[in-house]
Formats: structure tokens, C-alpha cells, sequence
């Protein structure tokens, strides 16, 4: 058997797979953040809860109206960024002359009141919700068992996230985006609507954010708790990145998946901190982020 | 002779943060319960039963704590969900010369090094727990362990009581793992666990982390491949959380089971119409502890801690939760443990109909000698 | 050019300031007695807290979003000193004030180098690991926290077993912190940070090193902070895991916002209202989370100004602050 | 005022000044020689690199390529903080002051660093009092007396560039860069700013950028023009002016 | 010194206080009256009049600073605060959002060109909605500045400042919109390219679009247009027509600082 640094390869081969689906998470997550705060320049911090409510969605829907899997996949999303829209319209809207810390603060109190009220109504435990019929089961890889899920979340996230790098790069709809992210009065002027444009933004990342919670919920337990665990590690990746560019913060979600999984097998203890110190290290050497434009 | 011309008995827990489920409200239902039960009143005076939230912050507690003992006229103080609350409401109890009685929290320190002569542990303990995971397990035939253990004082402490039962039984552990507190993927450890070929896979975390770890190890197919997974603390609260389909199979130990004679269903079927939930053992656990509590009160003639401390230490515990229950000097409540298994989904013939009891693990093993807790009283 | 004729607003307020000190004093000696003393030395530790962290948000214009480390690793530091090394309080509050400072060098070098949200992040980023050490070190005992942290003799004599010796101590230490904040924000230094605050090239241009000075007032809002944790840790005799959590740096910033950012009495008051609102919840049957949460959004979207802020700007408000005149 | 040395002393130089922009260069290869006691104009179409380079110069800017001298030390790879406090003070194109602290107030923020008063955080404010006279005259000399106790934000644009102009020379430093300071200025506010200009240049070397044409001619003693990053034509106003290049690139083709 | 930087112009001003104000032109396209602009709390324009007529170039002159860039704002309508009042074939534009005014018939080339750097030359140039038939195509478009057509793929920002120029004033074309705002066109640019974009604005004008540029760049300006404003300290001073400019020549040098 071939050995890396006393780790059987094929062991390592696994756990670089684990890292990648973790790492899809963390991508697709990003993803959405880095949407928002590109154009917004607002840090969602409701950005952990509204995964939760999106994995929350499609277990009400399977428990009350009994749309499985496949119909969340399409209507959770939907639902939880409309609710993004409309938090846009009515509040954040209001926000943007300010100085950003406002959007950070206001998202806060938003988190907090949405995970407060699924804790007050469902308490903390969590809800059952199993994999789809179709995605049952496990494939042997060699050198790991594979469940098909799995496989289906790393494609799906993958295909997601280069669908949405393909929409806003080469899309007119995406280049409407990118200038408004440059110049928005100037957009304003050739006749875009921007305003709108900016809370379909907020509703897109919010809608990702969904997203990933429908695809999480047969994997990890629906619960309250599910989003501020994940938002912190998921800010470090943004940051990491560097804020606002949306590549950066999808490689860096994959990338940083790769290292916690790495660092699992080699230094588990580590596996928390190591996306922190990582961040530390790459502001010390590159404040603006490993694809961040500005220095 | 009662003080204030009423009893009063303060529930203080988690009902709406991280321990919500695990006694929560309910345990603030389980003692009116009790009350209700014990006929409203005790010596001729009323028993009234009031709570707080303590939203896990030990400095809220110990706040609500201080002053329900000083102006609120409260007796005695139960249920105190998770170790630091618990504590530190011991050490002010204690100062006070105030009953507390612990149900929600698992440290052993409660009746060890930190114990308090007003001060009692009733429903379970992290000792118990692993005495009837590790040692009975062991027994069954799971000797070979691999431990997925949060880093932190608490997995430590349960891997480490755990190892010691199932190696004094004839097990091994032939590996462990230790994962980040709050750590949403499991797949890298279990993973880890799947390769060690260990007969039981061991979770020695708490909430979510377990629940999390279950669910994907249904996922990998660890339990249908053989191994068997036990949680060494999860409760019938948690289990409903998560549903049969990924916890089947899963063992776990608690003090308490509805559905284990008739009058435990009888009990559960009056508490699941209140809260339409069955009780796990701490909220029966809470029930008990009141009960008991007010039995004390009845039976030295006064509220007056010291000879209602002196009482309940006493009398041996005799309800729907324990069958001679013994309280120890540490303040102990002695009383047997259930090793249970997780049915399969199609075992499971109505609602909140989920465990299987495949041992009792009786008192005495189950629990730390007063003698070698550490706790001063109990030399 | 006589210096009355300079600021003559300033002279006035000088008369009102002593007036609102001597209310402020009256308050803090008859409190014990009207409200329950362990919620009243609470509130003055967070009310401390509070303030030290408006030192860094409303006059270096920082916004730290990892606060809560250093106010709960300074109640892990004395805790740890009074119940394990024995020392005396005061010397165990040193020894967290201390721990605070030197956490507070290390997590402000690193996060001074970005601005703005990018600073809130960082410093959330590196407060977080300093929980997973908490979480994970030894001397803190995990979950279960230092319990039973003796209160002490106060240089060996004072016994702060006696609740009115304990209050003494802790008023005393939130005066001092108070005097110590005030003194910074209205020195030769406080002008340096306000006008790095105002425009930061400018200052610059001006030969001022502006990440020195920021550093410096990183540091010292990390000692206050660290300051009002120590004191927190003898007043319950414990330290946990809460006080370090990211929950604790939000709940900081909601104090300061509701009060008032930028004003003394603010945080003073928004670490008021929270303390009080928290301990009203527990008992209610609102839950706690929500009604902070939707407390935040309303702040935000309707007084940014804070309550504080907002009297001030009414007409009486500036009546009292002197400025009502001009 | 103590320096009195001769007119010809260089006090700041660069060569080979150079700054690349991501795959733009901003400024090329720019040689300046600022000399004691002379005020020297840089002027050129916008964009030309004017701003850039004074951010070169006062180190807001690190140079891809080149070597700044001041006062003989080479200050290339020093902070900009501490090349102000070696006597290198500037004002900025968008005016720069601090809004909410008064006029007299901000001149004093300049003042503090020099009377070794900026890091006391245990004296009380009134510690700067002492301050207020040296303020005051600066004041007064760009006129703001009247609005000593008003905040910045209240004054005119106008104003504001007085007061910025009064802030710089709390310095007292030994070069001195404008970047279009009479921009947003009345007539007469030009005429009284050139006299402060003139004024202070007799122990200074003074590094101007204006568009007025009129004060260049007036006031400067050496003129160069930069376009698109590079030193096009350098020398007397008369010379410069009459440079055919000069006329198309930025005079345009109207001006005699 | 004066606290009020709003003095009127000085007296001893060459240009008169009657030479002020506008002669009315007959169906005029745009009609600006008393135009106010804030940046901030500083006051930049102090009550523009000025009228465009369908299918004329005019100029706007004036020394810099003064506020010829803020008057395209704010008839555009990407400043703050303004006030007064601005008519598009007599439809009021004050109090219409942004996104409307391109759809009303009005396309701004601004100084700083806005060219985005996140998207290509293409993309830049088909940016703009069409608001209405009569544009240029892109194929039209593309004839008229080969070099664009030779980049465009390249990034927006990559371009020299002359192509960037020229891109941005491509891209308006494309929208069909009637008024074209342009604000120092030639501003950088080597002569030739400045020849170029002269011939582009006579070929608008044959075109029947109506243009109002800000020029500083005389010799260019008065190549193209058939009326002139000449601005100082947020107001119009001076309007005439192109036949009158010899002998306005002198007092225009002095006014325009040149
Ligand atoms: N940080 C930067 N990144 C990229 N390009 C820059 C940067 N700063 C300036 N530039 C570019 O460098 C060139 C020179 O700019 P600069 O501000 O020095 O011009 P200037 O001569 O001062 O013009 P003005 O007269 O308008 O003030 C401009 O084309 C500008 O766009
Ligand atoms: N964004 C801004 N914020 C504040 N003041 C501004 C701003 N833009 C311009 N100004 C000021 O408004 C006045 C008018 O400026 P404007 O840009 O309209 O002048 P201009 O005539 O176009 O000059 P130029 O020929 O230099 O382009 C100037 O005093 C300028 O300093
Ligand atoms: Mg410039
Ligand atoms: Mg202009």
C-alpha cells in the first residue's frame, strides 16, 4: 500500500473527496456572500440563517405539503429569496448611503431574529429529513464508499456555481451587474434599473443561500443552529478570497474544503482554526485577499 | 413550619438556546406536573412553581438565582441545564443555604470536588452514561471501540470514563478521533472509524454534534455495514429530532424510558397529552426530583434546608423514575440505568415508540462511589 | 486671545458635566439599595465594557466585532489567578487587564492593517480562534468554566464576601474606568484619534503614524474591556465559555448602538437597557433572541443615533450638552 | 524661521520617477529638483500624473521605479508619516480637512505632533492650550479668524482650502506641496493665498499644481509640464509658454 | 475674504451682467430654467439657464471648475440635490428616476468616460439598453472606429485613452436616444483622434441629433457648433451664435482665462 506521510494513499484520496464536498458547501455559500457584498458592499451576516431557512423550507414542505426533494430544490430557493427581496426592499434599501458597518449590523439583528424564531418554534434538536429515494445508496470508488448524495451534491454545486460565474460573466444580465457593482449612477443613466437590479441581487444571494440548505438538509440535521455555525467559517473563506470577487470565493471555498479535509486526517484538533490561521496568514501577505483587485 | 407560608420551586434552564429540547419548557411542565400530583399543597401551604430562561449564560442564572433566593421567596432550584449553569448555581446555593437539584447537566463535579450538602444530581451523569454505554455494551459483544470525541473537557471526560468501564470488561479502543465542537461534517471521521474496523463506533459529543454524526454515518452505511454506533449522550428527544431512518440502531443509555412498565406509559400518556411529546429522563427526571423534594418537606415538618436536605438523603427515591433510588451524601441520586437500542423504522409501532431496552445497568455500578467522588461529605 | 473667549461653549458644558457627574454619583451610591446589588454591579461591568468599546467605535471609528475575547479572557486570566495562584483581587484583576492587553496587541497588529468591515471581520475571525483556545485549554475547564473563583480579601483587608464591600469594589473599578476613558477620549491623544477618525490621509500628511495610534487605542479599549471582564469574574465567581463567544462581541455592539455611539453615557445606558431586557426575558415569555434581534434591526433602521444620541439632539438634549445656543 | 540658506540649495529631488498602474504607467521617468526659497509649478492636462506624482513624493504612493531625495536622505522606501514629520508637508486636490473638528481645532491637530503633544492620553485637553496662539496666527493669516470655533464642514469650499493651506504650515516644514490650492477660490481669495504663498516660499521650496495660468505666471520661478506621466518641456514660464508642444498639449491652439 | 463663494461674477468682469441670459430658441429640445446643483453642502450651480433646439450642437465654454460637467449632471440628473427646472420636448425631468431619463432621449458621454474594467470592449459598448430605433448599429458602429473592432475582446480598461474615448461615445450612440450630453470629448486626446471625433459630430448632426458639449479645446469646439454658452461660477454669463464668435474672440480670451 502507498503511504503519504504515514496516511495510507487511499485513505488520503478519500478524505480529499470529503474535503471537496465540504469544500462545495463552503463554495456555494461564498458564492451568495460574495454576490451580495460585490454589489450591495454589505456583509450578509443573515446569510448562515437564511441556509437554515432554506433547509427549514423544504422540510415544511415535505412535512405540510408533502413536495419532496426535488420540488424544494426549485421552490425553497425561491421562497427564501423572495423573503430576501423583500427584506431588501423594505430595509437594506435604506441602508446604502450609510456607512456599510449599518448593513453588517442590521443583517445581525436579522440572523438573530430568524434563528431565534425557528429555536421558539422548533426548538433546537432539529427535524428528520432523509436523502431522496433516488440518491440512496453508496458506490465503492476504490478507495472509498462514495454515497451517491455525495456525488450528486459535488456535482450539483459545482454545476451551480459555474453556472452562476457563466451568468454574471458572460450574460448581458451579468455585465448589467458587474458595471452597477463599478458604477451604479452611470448605469442608472443608460436606463437600468438599478434599484431593482440591486434587490434581485440580494434575492439571488439569498436564493443561494437557500440552495445550499435544501442540499445540506439530508446530510446534516435541520436544525436553528445549522447557519451561525457555518457563517463564520464562511466569512474567513470570503475573506480569504478577497472580498467581492466571485471566483476568488468560489476557489476559495473548494480550496479551503481541500485543507480542512487535509488537515482532519493529519491534525484534527487543527480542523477548526486552520481556516483562521490560514486568513491570518494571507492578510499578512496580501491584505486585499488572494483575489482581491485593490491592494 | 414553612417559610413564607408557601413552598416555592424555581425551574431554571435553557428554554430557548443550544439544550431547548433537552429539558426545556417541558421540564418546567413536568414539575407542575409533579406538584399537581402531590396535591397542590405540602404541610397545609400552597406549592407554586415559577421559571426562567436562563439563556445559557451562567451570569443570567446565577442573577435570577440570586434573587429569586433573596426577594423571590424560592425554596429550592431544579433542572439546571448545561455544567456551567449548574455549577455555579451549586456554589450559590450552597452559599445561600438553598436546595438546588440538577437534572439537566452531566458533570460529575456536581457530587465530586464541587458538591454541596443542599445540593443533588438527580436524572443521570456522565459516569452513568458511560458506564452503561461502555460497560454494557461490552458486554453484549461490542469490544472493540473507535471514539469520535469533541475536543473539548466534556468529550475528554466521557471518552475517558467510557474507556476505562469497557477495558475493566474485556474491550479495547482501537482508536479515536477528536473533532471541533459545533463541527458540521462528520464524513472525514467517520471515514476514519469505518477503516479502524472497530465493532462500535463511539460518539462522545453532545446535541447537534451527535445528531449530525448519526445521520451521516446512516449516510456512509456504517450501521448497515456492521458497526454499531453509540451515543454516549442523546436522549429520546433527539431521537425524534432525527427520525428512525438514520437512527436505527443506534444505542444510547438513559435513566428513564416510557415505554418500560405501566407505569411509566401511564405517565408518559399524561405528559404527551399536556406537551404532546413523551418525557425523556430529564423531564421525568425534574418530575421525580420535585416529588421527592415535597415528600422531603412533608416528612421533616419544615421547608428548612438543612432538614429537608437532611430528609430527602433519607428517604430512598420510589416513583415513576427510579425504583429505590438511593441519595447518596454527595447528593447522588443512585438508581438504575437503561442501555437502550434504537428500533428500526418498521419495529416502531406508533408514535415516539423508539427504543428497545436491551439492559439495565443497576445503580450501584452505574454511579461513582460516594466514597471515591472526591466530594468532601462523602469521606 | 484669553481661552474663555476660545471655547466658551466648552466653559458651559463644564458646569453641566459636573451636574450630570454629580447625579451620575448619587445614582450609583443609592442604587444597591432601590435594585437588586448583583444586577447593579452586572450592569456597571458591562456598562464598562460597554464604554470601552465605544472608545474604540465612536472616537477611533473602529467597529470590533471580536470584543467579547478580550472581556472573557480577562475573567478566564483572573479567574484563574485568584482561585489557582491565590492571588489577591486586585492583583487577579491585574493579571486579567494585563492578559487583555497583550491579546489585544496581538489581535489589533493584525487586524489595524484593513479597514471598516474588513477590520469587523478580522477581528471576529481571530476572536473566534481565541474561543476554540478557550474552548480547548485546560485551565479553563471547558463547558464547565472556573467555578468558585473566591471573591477574596481586597489588599489582603477588605472582605468582598460583604456584598457592600463587593459593590464598593466595583463601582470604584467602573468610576475609574469610566475617568480613564474620559481622560483618553478628551486628551492631546483622544484629538490625534478623532482626527485619524475624521480623515486618515490627512492625518497622515500631518506626520501622524496613524497605525500606532490606532494600535495604541486598539489596546487600550482591550485593557478596559479586560477591566470590566476581571471585575465581572470576582462579582459571580466564575468564568465561562459565554463571555467569550461571538454572541458577546454582538451583544456589546447592540449596547453601544442603542445607548448612543460616540457619547459617554451611551454605552452606559444601551449596557442598561440590554442587561435589564435580558433579565426581564428570562422570565417572560418572549424569548430573549428574537427581541434582541428585531431590537437591533429597529436601531439600525430608525435610531442610528442611539438613545443617547437621539435626547441629544432634541432641543432640551442640547440645552444640556451646552451646544443648544449657537 | 530660522533657515536662511542660499536660494539654490536643493531641499527635495527625484529621478527616474516611475509608477505602474496594473500595466499602466501613471508616471515616467520624472527628474524634479525642488530649491530652497523657489516655487516651482507643475502643470499639465488632467490626468497627466500631477496628483500621482505627489503621492510619489510624499510616499502615498511607493514608486515602481526611481529615488526620492529630501534634505539630502533618501526617503524611497520611507512611510509616509515619517517623511511628513522630516519636513515634507503637502495639501490634496480634494480638500482635505477634518470636518467635524473646528478650524482652530484642526490647525491644532497639526501643531500637537511637533510640541511633543500627540500621544498623551493622561493630560486633560486643556494640555493643548498652549497651542492656541501659534494656532490663531496661522489662522489669521488666511484670514479664518472669524470662524476659529466653527466646524470645518460649515466653511466654503474656498475656506476649507484656507484652512488646509493654514493646517500645512503648522508643519513649519521645509518643502511644501499644493495640489491646486486656489481651485474653488474667488478672485480675491487667490490674490490673498499667492501673498501667503510667496510669503512662506522665501524659506521653502514650494511644489505647486494649478490650473490658473495667471498665478503660475505670477508667482512661479520654474515651470513643468507633464503629459500622459512624462516631463514634456521644464523652465521659466515665458519658455515654457511659448513651447509649441506645450501650446497643443495643454495651452491649446486658441492661446497667444 | 468673503464667506459666500456665490458672489456674482466679479465687477470687473469683461463680460457684463446684460450680455448674461440666453436668447429664446425657436421649439427648443431642452430648456433648462434656474438650475440649481449641491455637492454636498457646496453650492456648484447657481441657477442655470440654457436652451438646446432639436437637431443643433451647442457648447458649453468656460474655465475649469466652474460647472460645466456639474450642468450635464444635473440635467442628467446624477447629482444628489438640484432644483429648478429641466424640459425634454417639454416633459419635466427634475423628479424622474434615473433609469427613466435615458428612455426620455437623453445619453451622457461623462469626463471620466465610465468605461467599466470588468467587461469587455463588446460588452461596454452594448451596455446601454436601446431606447429607441435610429441608433447606430454595431456593425455601423464598429466601421466607424476600426480599432474597436480590432479589441474587442480585450478588457474596457485596456484600451488607450483615445479608444476608450471613443468607446464611450460608441456606446451612446447605439441607443437611439436624440440629445447627446458629451463632456470634453476630446479631452487627452492626440490631434488626429480629436479630427476624428469632430467629423463623428458633424456626421450626428447630419444625422438630425442634437448635441450639447462641454469643451475646453476652443479650436475644436468652434469647428462644430452653431451656438455657445460660456459659464463662470455656476452660471451662464454669455450665449451667442457661431457667427458672432469673431467678434466675441477677445472678451472670450479673458473670460476663459486663456
Ligand atoms: N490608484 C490608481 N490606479 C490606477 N490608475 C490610477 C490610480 N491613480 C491614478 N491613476 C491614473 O493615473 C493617471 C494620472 O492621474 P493623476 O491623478 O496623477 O492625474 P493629474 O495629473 O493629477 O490630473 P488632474 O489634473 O485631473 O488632477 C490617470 O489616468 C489616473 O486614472
Ligand atoms: N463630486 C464633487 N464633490 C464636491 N464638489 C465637486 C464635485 N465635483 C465638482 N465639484 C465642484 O463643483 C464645482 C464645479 O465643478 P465642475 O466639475 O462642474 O466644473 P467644470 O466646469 O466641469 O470644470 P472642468 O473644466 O475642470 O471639468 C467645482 O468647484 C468643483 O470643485
Ligand atoms: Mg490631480
Ligand atoms: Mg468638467
Amino acid at each position: 500500500m502507498t503511504m503519504v506521510f504515514g496516511v495510507p494513499l487511499q485513505a488520503l484520496l478519500g478524505q480529499l473527496l470529503v474535503g471537496l464536498i465540504n469544500g462545495s458547501f463552503y463554495a456555494l455559500l461564498s458564492l451568495g456572500l460574495a454576490i451580495i457584498f460585490g454589489l450591495l458592499r454589505i456583509i450578509n451576516f443573515a446569510h448562515g440563517a437564511q441556509y437554515m431557512l432554506g433547509a427549514f423550507v423544504a422540510y415544511l414542505l415535505l412535512a405540510y405539503a408533502g413536495i419532496g426533494y426535488w420540488g424544494a430544490l426549485i421552490l425553497a430557493p425561491l421562497i427564501v429569496g423572495l423573503a430576501g427581496a423583500a427584506i431588501e426592499r423594505l430595509a437594506l434599501s435604506r441602508l446604502y448611503d450609510l456607512d456599510p458597518l449599518y448593513g453588517l449590523l442590521f443583517t445581525f439583528g436579522l440572523a438573530l431574529a430568524i434563528e431565534g424564531s425557528f429555536r421558539y418554534v422548533y426548538g433546537s434538536a432539529g427535524q428528520p429529513y432523509a436523502v431522496p429515494q433516488a440518491l440512496t445508496g453508496a458506490r465503492n470508488l476504490g478507495f472509498m464508499v462514495l454515497p451517491n448524495y455525495r456525488g450528486w451534491v459535488v456535482v450539483a454545486s459545482l454545476a451551480i456555481c459555474v453556472a452562476t460565474w457563466l451568468a454574471i460573466e458572460k450574460t448581458k444580465f451579468g455585465a448589467y451587474l458587474r458595471a452597477a457593482t463599478e458604477n451604479p449612477t452611470l448605469v442608472r443613466a443608460f436606463g437600468v434599473n438599478v434599484p431593482l437590479l440591486l434587490t434581485f441581487t440580494y434575492g439571488l444571494g439569498a436564493a443561494l443561500a437557500g440552495l445550499a440548505g435544501v442540499m445540506a438538509a439530508p446530510i446534516y440535521q435541520v436544525s436553528p443552529l445549522m447557519g451561525s455555525n457555518i457563517i463564520i467559517v464562511v466569512f474567513a473563506v470570503v475573506v480569504v478570497g478577497g472580498m467581492g470577487s466571485i471566483l476568488g470565493a468560489v476557489v476559495t471555498g473548494y480550496m479551503l474544503g481541500l485543507c480542512e479535509g487535509l488537515t482532519k486526517v493529519f491534525y484534527p484538533e487543527a480542523s477548526n482554526i486552520v481556516i483562521f490561521v490560514i486568513m491570518a496568514i494571507v492578510l499578512l501577505i496580501r491584505p486585499a485577499g488572494l483575489f482581491g483587485r485593490t491592494a | 413550619q414553612v417559610s413564607d407560608n408557601k413552598v416555592k420551586i424555581g425551574i431554571l434552564n435553557d428554554q430557548s438556546g443550544v439544550y431547548a429540547d433537552f429539558g426545556g419548557k417541558w421540564s418546567y411542565e413536568a414539575a407542575k406536573m409533579a406538584v399537581e400530583d402531590f396535591g397542590g399543597k405540602v404541610l397545609d401551604m400552597p406549592i407554586e412553581v415559577v421559571t426562567a430562561d436562563h439563556q445559557n449564560k451562567p451570569d443570567i442564572a446565577s442573577n435570577i438565582a440570586r434573587q429569586w433566593y433573596d426577594t423571590g421567596q424560592v425554596d429550592a432550584i431544579m433542572e439546571l441545564t448545561t455544567s456551567s449553569v449548574a455549577l455555579a448555581v451549586q456554589g450559590l446555593s450552597k452559599e445561600k443555604k438553598k436546595i438546588n437539584l440538577v437534572t439537566g447537566a452531566a458533570t460529575t463535579e456536581l457530587t465530586g470536588k464541587q458538591c454541596s450538602p443542599y445540593g443533588f444530581h438527580w436524572a443521570y451523569d456522565t459516569n452513568a452514561l458511560a458506564v452503561g454505554t461502555g460497560g454494557a455494551l461490552v458486554k453484549a459483544g461490542g469490544d472493540s471501540w473507535f471514539f469520535l470525541t469533541a475536543d473539548y473537557a466534556f468529550g475528554y471526560s466521557l471518552e475517558a470514563q467510557t474507556t476505562k468501564f469497557l477495558t475493566s470488561n474485556g474491550g479495547k479502543v482501537v482508536g479515536s478521533v477528536r473533532h471541533p465542537l459545533s463541527n458540521a461534517d462528520f464524513s472525514s471521521f467517520l471515514l476514519q472509524a469505518q477503516s479502524s474496523g472497530a465493532k462500535v463506533i463511539g460518539l462522545a459529543n453532545a446535541g447537534l454534534d451527535t445528531a449530525n454524526a448519526i445521520k451521516q454515518a446512516s449516510e456512509f452505511g456504517i450501521v448497515a455495514g456492521g458497526q454499531r454506533l453509540a451515543a454516549l449522550l442523546f436522549t429520546l428527544a433527539e431521537v425524534h429530532g432525527l427520525g428512525l431512518e438514520a437512527a436505527q440502531g443506534l444505542s444510547l443509555t438513559e435513566g428513564f424510558y416510557w415505554d418500560r412498565d405501566d407505569a411509566s406509559r401511564a405517565f408518559g400518556k399524561r405528559f404527551f397529552e399536556r406537551t404532546k411529546r413523551m418525557p425523556n429522563m430529564i423531564q421525568a427526571g425534574t418530575y421525580s426530583g420535585v416529588t421527592h423534594y415535597l415528600k422531603a418537606i412533608a416528612r421533616a415538618g419544615t421547608d428548612d434546608t438543612e432538614k429537608v436536605a437532611e430528609a430527602m438523603r433519607a428517604m430512598p427515591v420510589d416513583d415513576v423514575f427510579a425504583k429505590g433510588g438511593i441519595v447518596a451524601k454527595n447528593g447522588r441520586m443512585i438508581h438504575d440505568m437503561y442501555l437502550m437500542e434504537v428500533k428500526k423504522p418498521e419495529e416502531s409501532k406508533q408514535p415516539w415508540d423508539y427504543f428497545k431496552v436491551l439492559a439495565t445497568v443497576p445503580g450501584d455500578q452505574a454511579y461513582i462511589k460516594p466514597s471515591e467522588s472526591g466530594c468532601p461529605l462523602a469521606q | 486671545m484669553t481661552d474663555a473667549a476660545l471655547a466658551p461653549a466648552a466653559g458651559r458644558s463644564k458646569g453641566r458635566g459636573v451636574a450630570l457627574i454629580a447625579v451620575g454619583l448619587v445614582l450609583l451610591a443609592v442604587a444597591p439599595f432601590v435594585v437588586y446589588p448583583i444586577f447593579v454591579m452586572k450592569l456597571l461591568c458591562f456598562a464598562l465594557f460597554a464604554a470601552a468599546f465605544n472608545l474604540l467605535l465612536g472616537y477611533a471609528g473602529l467597529l470590533s466585532f471580536g470584543h467579547a475575547a478580550f472581556f472573557g479572557g480577562a475573567a478566564y486570566f483572573t479567574a484563574h489567578a485568584v482561585k489557582e495562584w491565590g492571588l489577591t483581587p486586585e492583583l487577579g484583576v491585574l493579571v486579567g487587564v494585563a492578559g487583555a492587553s497583550a491579546l489585544g496587541l496581538a489581535v489589533g497588529f493584525l487586524a489595524i492593517r484593513r479597514q471598516g468591515i474588513y477590520f469587523a471581520m478580522i477581528t471576529l475571525a481571530l476572536a473566534q480562534m481565541f474561543f476554540f483556545f478557550c474552548l480547548q485549554a485546560k485551565f479553563t475547564h471547558g463547558e464547565d468554566g472556573i467555578q468558585g473563583v473566591p471573591r477574596g480579601h481586597l489588599f489582603g483587608v477588605i472582605d468582598l464576601n460583604q456584598p457592600l464591600a463587593m459593590y464598593g469594589f466595583v463601582a470604584v473599578v467602573f468610576l475609574a474606568g469610566m475617568v480613564a476613558i474620559h481622560r483618553i477620549t478628551e486628551s492631546p491623544f483622544g484629538m490625534i484619534l478623532k482626527s485619524i477618525r475624521e480623515n486618515e490621509r490627512r492625518a497622515t500628511s500631518l506626520g501622524i503614524s496613524v497605525g500606532s495610534y490606532k494600535l495604541a487605542a486598539f489596546v487600550m479599549s482591550a485593557a478596559l474591556a479586560g477591566l470590566a471582564g476581571a471585575t465581572k469574574a470576582l462579582v459571580f465567581q466564575f468564568a465561562t465559555l459565554t463571555d467569550v463567544g461571538w454572541q458577546m462581541s454582538g451583544e456589546v455592539i447592540l449596547m453601544t448602538l442603542l445607548g448612543g455611539i460616540g457619547t459617554m453615557i451611551g454605552p452606559v445606558v444601551g449596557a442598561a437597557i440590554v442587561t435589564a431586557l435580558e433579565n426581564y426575558l428570562a422570565t417572560s415569555d418572549f424569548p430573549p433572541t428574537i427581541v434582541i434581534g428585531v431590537a437591533f434591526m429597529l436601531c439600525v433602521l430608525a435610531f442610528r443615533r442611539g438613545v443617547v444620541g437621539e435626547l441629544l439632539a432634541t432641543r432640551w438634549g442640547k440645552r444640556l450638552a451646552g451646544r443648544g445656543e449657537d | 524661521m530660522t533657515m536662511d540658506a542660499p536660494g539654490s540649495e536643493i531641499v527635495l529631488s527625484c529621478r527616474g520617477l516611475r509608477k505602474d498602474f496594473a500595466g499602466f504607467t501613471a508616471v515616467n521617468d520624472v527628474d524634479l529638483d525642488l530649491r530652497h526659497g523657489e516655487i516651482h509649478a507643475m502643470i499639465g492636462p488632467n490626468g497627466a500624473g500631477k496628483t500621482t506624482v505627489f503621492n510619489l513624493l510624499t510616499k502615498f504612493l511607493q514608486p515602481t521605479k526611481g529615488r526620492i531625495t529630501l534634505l539630502g536622505q533618501d526617503i524611497t522606501k520611507t512611510s509616509p508619516s515619517k517623511v511628513a514629520r522630516m519636513g515634507l508637508a503637502r495639501s490634496f486636490q480634494i480638500s482635505a480637512t477634518f470636518p467635524h473638528l473646528t478650524v482652530l481645532e484642526n490647525v491644532r491637530v497639526a501643531l500637537q505632533r511637533p510640541n511633543g503633544l500627540a500621544h498623551q492620553f493622561w493630560r486633560p485637553m486643556s494640555a493643548l492650550d498652549r497651542l492656541n496662539a501659534r494656532a490663531l496666527e496661522l489662522i489669521e493669516l488666511v484670514g479664518l479668524k472669524d470662524a476659529r470655533n466653527r466646524p470645518a464642514a460649515d466653511l466654503s469650499y474656498g475656506r476649507k482650502r484656507a484652512l488646509e493651506i493654514a493646517t500645512t504650515l503648522a508643519l513649519d516644514p521645509k518643502a511644501l506641496l499644493l495640489d491646486e490650492p486656489m481651485a474653488g477660490m474667488g478672485h480675491e481669495d487667490v490674490a490673498v493665498v499667492s501673498a501667503i504663498v510667496r510669503d512662506v516660499a522665501r524659506t521653502r521650496a514650494v511644489l505647486m499644481v494649478e490650473h490658473n495660468l495667471k498665478v503660475v505666471a505670477d508667482l512661479c520661478d520654474r515651470v513643468t509640464v507633464l503629459q500622459r506621466g512624462e516631463i514634456l518641456v521644464s523652465g521659466d514660464y515665458a519658455t515654457v509658454s511659448r513651447d509649441e508642444r506645450v501650446r497643443v498639449a495643454y495651452l491649446g491652439a486658441g492661446h497667444d | 475674504m468673503t464667506e459666500a463663494p456665490l458672489a456674482p461674477p466679479p465687477s470687473n468682469s469683461t463680460l457684463q451682467p446684460s450680455s448674461r441670459g440666453t436668447k429664446p430658441v425657436a421649439q427648443a429640445l431642452l430648456k433648462v430654467r434656474g438650475l440649481n446643483a449641491w455637492y454636498g453642502e457646496s453650492h456648484a450651480l447657481h441657477g442655470v439657464d440654457l436652451d438646446v433646439a432639436s437637431g443643433e450642437t451647442v457648447t458649453l465654454l468656460g474655465r475649469n471648475g466652474v460647472g460645466k460637467t456639474t450642468t450635464l449632471r444635473a440635467i442628467m440628473g446624477i447629482l444628489p440635490k438640484r432644483t429648478g427646472s429641466v424640459r425634454l420636448n417639454g416633459r419635466e425631468m427634475i423628479g424622474t428616476p434615473l433609469h427613466k431619463v435615458a428612455a426620455a432621449g437623453l445619453g451622457f458621454v461623462p469626463e471620466e468616460r465610465g468605461i467599466f474594467a470588468s467587461l469587455t470592449v463588446e460588452e461596454n459598448l452594448t451596455l446601454p439598453p436601446v431606447v429607441a430605433a435610429g441608433g447606430f448599429t454595431v456593425e455601423e458602429l464598429y466601421a466607424l472606429f476600426p480599432n474597436l473592432k480590432e479589441r474587442r475582446r480585450s478588457a474596457g480598461t485596456q484600451l488607450s485613452g483615445g479608444e476608450q474615448q471613443m468607446l464611450a461615445i460608441a456606446r451612446v450612440l447605439r441607443t437611439g436616444v436624440t440629445l447627446l450630453l458629451l463632456d470634453e470629448p476630446t479631452e487627452g486626446l492626440a490631434p488626429v483622434i480629436v479630427d476624428r471625433i469632430g467629423e463623428i459630430i458633424l456626421e450626428m448632426k447630419r444625422r438630425g441629433m442634437t448635441v450639447l458639449l462641454v469643451e475646453q479645446n476652443f479650436r475644436f469646439a468652434s469647428r462644430v457648433a452653431d451656438r455657445f454658452y460660456v459659464m463662470d461660477h455656476g452660471q451662464i454669463v454669455d450665449g451667442f451664435a457661431a457667427a458672432e464668435l469673431p467678434d466675441r474672440m477677445d472678451r472670450l480670451k479673458e473670460a476663459l482665462g486663456v
